[in-house]
């Protein structure tokens, strides 16, 4: 009959009324007061005791708590991920950025002897205000210096502070996405959960034992 | 699996249609004259044993010493596929082919973007105006030697 | 006079400004009125317009609401959530953009005829609130009782058309000129088989008051004349041009149609105009169809008011959430060639049953809704399969998809 | 008594909610009758063909990404096969199955966007559009769980993919191949009976077979008219030869049968996306000896692949060096416009964007 196709949209609509819904809601969310205890890890009685005007707002179903939404370790984010102890200054990453964003000077430095000649990093600027986040320069550094970060949150009013230079990467915080670096996947890292601060850990390479080093270094000459 | 003419066959086909148009013959594709490029699409497209009835591809390459058009015909009817180029003109003067707009209505808008961005002239085309740039613009980009 | 009397509001402000006789002592909470009787006229000015001032404060507050719920309300239908940041439930949302379209630049275009674009907006607006003069909220809750309520209705929504067209025209542009020009064809057309449909609850009631459509319905109209309510339904949705019958905006064809060029308050009036018609036709459709404040007495009249009203708005916007939007010819095809004869044949169906059952029980009123419903089915099946989707072309080749393996 | 009419030309577009991008229309209208159309496309010219000439073949990966931006995955592809052609890379396993699964979701993911916003265009409000996007939005994350990224996957290689799927990606995928067809047959529910749907669509815009090839015209659109050509059964590059599956034909080629034919094509990119897991064997993602700088002996390659909006192929010439000489996109949606006027003469205002939509063109392809 006429309308019954009319009837059968008005039904899945329907259904979708009160079905689940889709919203990612970011940066923070309203829930009631089972959820707002357990997002403080607390039962409720012990919830409203310690928190008493969020306890009363979320018996209306208004405390806020904080949302984010699902990412995965390969995600490649803002922030560069850059140790420097790894880093021989190279270039390569430079090389190889399509569009030419990340500036490098170096100079021969003191540091590694032992591991043959190094430079030391003078300039190491990402300009990430022009960064289409291919991830080409993590791609092709040797020595799994630079890694792709996991944030997304660095917005802001000028473009000049969208140049990550030296020191900031320095200092950064280090949560490497996982991204071409199958070694760190392959112990289940999460980049939200725990820093990398170990450069020994980040590479791909096995770290070498003080007998290798000596057969390496000493044995070997 | 469509069937994919080699050079020699294509030579052969075309020997076959319109004799001695054929200038090279290379691995894949072969180059045909300039002035009987529209006579053999049309054959091309028509003759019961090739209806090439697809226009894939029409494209133009700048090889700094001549400018080449390239076409890639298709037929869904024997599921079979050649190459076919031509040099457009003497050197890089002036570069000028015949348009099959009038074979294939699917080469309008490519020959329009040929011709907007490679510069070659297509003779008979019914609407050839810049396509992706607008009517100003000075020289056309895909060259070799177009500076910015 | 007599007939605003029988309004519990008004008498009751009526009471407290005037020592009259009419007023019975119990109405009164604060002591007698100060204003003599002499002087009455004034009293009865002065209630006209703090009722005036609470039904527009009222409506306004009401396209607030709508606002709000009608973004929620197509938000969970979409399987999202809506606007859910600004206060509680995002309540305040409709302040913000109230707020917002209040600081926006006022534009006018060049080529604007400029005494046609401001007029339009303030036309869009005036109507609909003369709408609710003539609505009863509850049991005796009303402003007014004219003895020629439906043909009112009818006669103040059709001015709207006029405002469309003026916006359209005025602002000079192409698409305002479009969707003005389709305005007036669609609005036009509707206004008949809208017409039509009410004369079945007008035969049915007797008269064309309001307060005696609500008094006669033993039986809800729109159980008692589906095929009535069917068309007045569509018919008032097309008046309101919300989808499926929003060509005159057609966000997808004409941008915004005749609002293309408004910014500011004037395209916040108009705003509020639609959504303001939106909630005045849902109150219409509630007292002729719905049975108005009619109910079991379990709930004071007004709420079974309310509760119908508010379920009658989220069937429009449930329709919104739906339906895909008909081309501009398929509507004045569906007014002309389906509506037209189903509201005539209902008239007829109407007409013939009274005929029979001059003055009918409860029981004879089932079997005339029994009838009813057989003719509804009957003629929606005929007029599917002359004017529904034809599943052949035009030589007469089938359609189907082939799965070729 | 006659009344004096005269044509309105309208400007629609670059701005405009239903171009589905900067597309440019020159119509102009009697009454509500379109009687004529000029498109007028290049205002998301970013010269793609001209970067790829500085770029080395790796770095041009980035830049098909940003061409069809609906549908990076199969860009991917069909670059990188052009580029294993042209330099005779012998591609590992996996790493085809693994590119065939990310290609067949893109399918699913680009013609829910179609789909979606056809029926946008014929003015609902949004409501499938929503449903359609929330089964991309799975996609999507599966693709973040891939590479990384959810739109610029850049996650083809020559050889294969860059890294192999995560542990988390298989659950994923089985999860999504059991719900998609319940959505898929809430869209039908929703849409395909749905009379305001039909009659706005059916007869409208009609394509005929000869014409359509004629224009070159590929991918659903084409086989909507009703061409049995598609490239995966007809062509099959990767390991195609190797899958079973239908191919969907429309009889009259309107846009209800485009819409039709890509709701279908849904159903059998689900069946290959099955196949696809039983077939993939664990091993190397990409062979060992590909170099990061691909350096192609001279010549030129052409591989055609069916991506969702039709024949979509690069023409690269190699002259030996790091980077290609030249690189032509044949980019299906840009010549799927050859026939729009053709199409919508003589309709209403209305049917022109219902038409536009249902030809699913991609602006960012278009422009390139």
């Amino acid at each position: 009959m006429f309308g019954f196709g009319l009837i059968k949209g008005l039904w899945v609509t329907f259904k979708n009324l009160i079905g689940p819904t889709f919203t990612v809601q970011y940066p923070d969310k309203r829930v009631g007061l089972f959820k707002a205890a357990k997002y403080y890890k607390q039962n409720p009685f012990s919830f409203l005791k310690s928190h008493p005007i969020d306890g009363l707002k979320s018996i209306v179903g208004q405390a806020v708590i904080k949302e984010y939404p699902d990412q995965f370790p390969r995600f490649r984010g803002q922030e560069f991920n850059w140790y420097e102890d790894r880093c021989t200054g190279c270039a390569s990453c430079a090389k190889y950025c399509p569009l030419g964003i990340i500036e490098i000077e170096t100079h021969p430095g003191e540091n590694n002897i032992q591991e043959g000649t190094s430079y030391d990093i003078d300039v190491f600027d990402i300009d990430i205000g022009r960064c289409m986040f291919c991830g080409i320069c993590v791609e092709a550094c040797p020595f799994d210096a630079l890694h792709m970060g996991s944030g997304f949150e660095k917005a802001t009013e000028k473009r000049e502070e969208l140049v990550i230079a030296v020191d900031e990467l320095r200092s950064a915080d280090k949560r490497p996405s996982t991204w071409f670096r199958p070694q760190i996947e392959q112990s289940s890292y999460q980049p939200r959960d725990k820093e990398m601060d170990d450069f020994h850990d980040i590479g791909r390479h096995e770290k070498p034992t003080k007998e290798e080093l000596t057969e390496r270094w000493v044995n070997e000459r | 699996m469509t069937k994919v003419f080699s050079g020699e066959m294509i030579r052969e086909l075309i020997d076959d249609l319109e004799p001695e148009s054929v200038v090279s013959t290379n691995n894949d594709s072969v180059h045909i004259k300039s002035e009987s490029a529209l006579k053999i699409f049309n054959e091309l497209k028509n003759k019961e044993n090739c209806q090439f009835d697809l226009l894939s591809s029409l494209t133009a390459v700048d090889y700094i010493d001549r400018f080449e058009m390239v076409y890639h015909l298709t037929s869904t009817v024997h599921n079979h596929s050649l190459v076919i180029k031509l040099i457009c003109g003497e050197g890089r003067k002036e570069p000028k082919v015949s348009s099959v707009v009038s074979i294939w209505k699917g080469a309008d808008l490519q020959e329009r973007e040929v011709w907007d961005l490679m510069g070659i002239t297509f003779e008979n085309h019914p609407n050839l105006k810049r396509l992706l740039l607008w009517e100003e613009f000075p020289g056309h980009p895909l060259r070799k030697d177009y500076l910015r | 006079m007599n007939t605003v009397m029988d309004s519990v509001v008004f008498k009751f402000i009526y009471c407290h400004l005037v020592s009259s006789n009419e007023c019975v002592d119990s109405f009164r909470i604060l002591g007698s009125g100060f204003i003599s009787e002499k002087y009455s006229i004034i009293g009865f000015l002065i209630t006209s317009l703090i009722l005036i001032l609470i039904l527009i404060n009222g409506a306004l507050v009401g396209v607030l609401a709508l606002i709000w719920g009608e973004r929620r309300l197509i938000g969970r239908f979409q399987a999202r959530l809506g606007p859910n940041r600004w206060g509680p439930w995002g309540i305040f949302t409709p302040v913000a953009d109230a707020i917002k379209v209040m600081f926006k630049e006022d534009i006018s275009p060049r080529l604007s005829d400029k005494f046609v674009f401001v007029l339009a907006p303030v036309l869009m607006v005036i109507p609909v609130l003369m709408i609710f003069a003539v609505i009863p909220f509850g049991k005796a809750t009303f402003l007014t009782d004219l003895n020629v309520g439906v043909l009112f209705i009818l006669a103040i929504t059709s001015t709207n058309t006029l405002s469309v067209l003026m916006a359209g025209w005025g602002s000079g542009n192409r698409y305002g000129i479009i969707g003005g020009l389709r305005a007036v064809a669609m609005l036009l057309s509707y206004e008949i088989p809208m017409a039509l449909a009410a004369v079945g609850v007008i035969l049915m009631a007797g008269s064309l008051s309001i307060i005696k459509v609500i008094e006669s319905q033993t039986i809800p109209f729109a159980i008692f004349q589906p095929l009535g309510f069917l068309t007045f339904l569509i018919a008032a949705t097309a008046e309101l041009n919300r989808s499926p019958f929003d060509i005159t905006e057609a966000e997808s064809e004409l941008i915004a149609g005749y609002m293309t060029e408004y910014s500011s308050m004037k395209f916040g009036l108009f705003f509020l105009g639609e959504f303001m018609a939106t909630i005045a036709a849902s109150a219409v459709i509630v007292c002729l169809f719905l049975g108005g404040w009619r109910g079991p007495e379990i709930i004071p009249s007004h709420f079974w008011f309310l509760i119908k009203w508010i379920l009658m708005i989220c069937v429009f916007i449930w329709f919104r959430a739906t339906f895909p939007r008909l081309r501009v010819d398929q509507i004045m095809e569906l007014a002309w060639k389906a509506l037209f004869e189903l509201t005539l044949i209902n008239i007829l169906a109407v007409a013939i049953l009274m005929l029979i059952w001059p003055d009918p029980t409860i029981l004879e009123l089932w079997i005339m809704t029994g009838i009813n419903w057989i003719i509804f089915f009957v003629s929606l099946w005929i007029f599917g399969k002359l004017l529904g989707p034809k599943p052949e072309q035009k030589d007469g080749v089938s359609r189907k998809i082939v799965l070729q393996k | 008594m006659s009344i004096r009419t005269e044509p309105v030309t309208m400007n629609v577009g670059p701005i405009h909610p239903s171009t589905h991008g900067v597309f440019r229309m020159r119509v102009t209208f009697d009454g509500e009758e379109i009687i004529d159309v000029e498109p007028v496309i290049g205002y998301l010219h970013r010269g793609s063909e001209k970067l790829a000439e500085e770029r080395t073949y790796t770095q041009v990966v980035t830049l098909t990404d940003r061409m069809d931006y609906v549908a990076s995955m199969t860009n991917n592809q069909s670059y990188i096969l052009s580029v294993e052609k042209l330099a005779g890379i012998t591609p590992s396993p996996r790493g085809v199955w693994l590119r065939m699964i990310a290609s067949e979701l893109q399918r699913i993911a680009s013609h829910a966007v179609a789909n979606g916003f056809l029926i946008n265009d014929l003015g609902a409000w949004h409501t499938p559009l929503l449903y359609m996007l929330r089964e991309r939005e799975k996609i999507l994350e599966m693709f973040e769980m891939l590479c990384g990224a959810r739109i610029t996957n850049s996650y083809l290689r020559p050889g294969g993919v860059f890294m192999d799927a995560p542990d988390q990606f298989w659950p994923a995928l089985n999860r999504f191949l059991d719900e998609m067809p319940h959505r898929i047959d809430d869209i039908e529910n929703l849409l395909s009976t749905n009379e305001i749907v039909l009659i706005r669509t059916q007869n409208v815009g009609v394509l005929k077979k000869d014409e359509c090839l004629n224009a070159s015209i590929t991918g659903p659109v084409l086989r909507a008219s009703g061409v049995d050509w598609d490239l995966r059964h007809k062509n099959p590059y990767d390991y195609y030869d190797q899958i079973s599956f239908s191919r969907p034909l429309g009889e009259i080629g309107d846009n209800h049968d485009r819409f039709l034919v890509r709701i279908f094509e849904m159903r059998e990119s689900l069946k290959i996306l099955r196949q696809c897991i039983e077939n993939i064997q664990p091993g190397p993602v990409r062979p060992k000896e590909v170099p990061f700088l691909v350096r192609p002996p001279k010549g030129d390659s052409y591989v055609p692949i069916e991506s969702p909006k039709g024949e979509l192929g690069f023409y690269l010439v190699s002259d030996g060096g790091v980077s290609p000489f030249r690189c032509h996109v044949r980019a299906p949606s840009f010549i799927n416009l050859t026939l729009l006027r053709e199409m919508v003469l003589g309709d209403k205002i209305a049917d022109l964007f219902v038409t536009f939509g249902s030809l699913d063109v991609n602006m960012g392809e278009v422009d390139r």
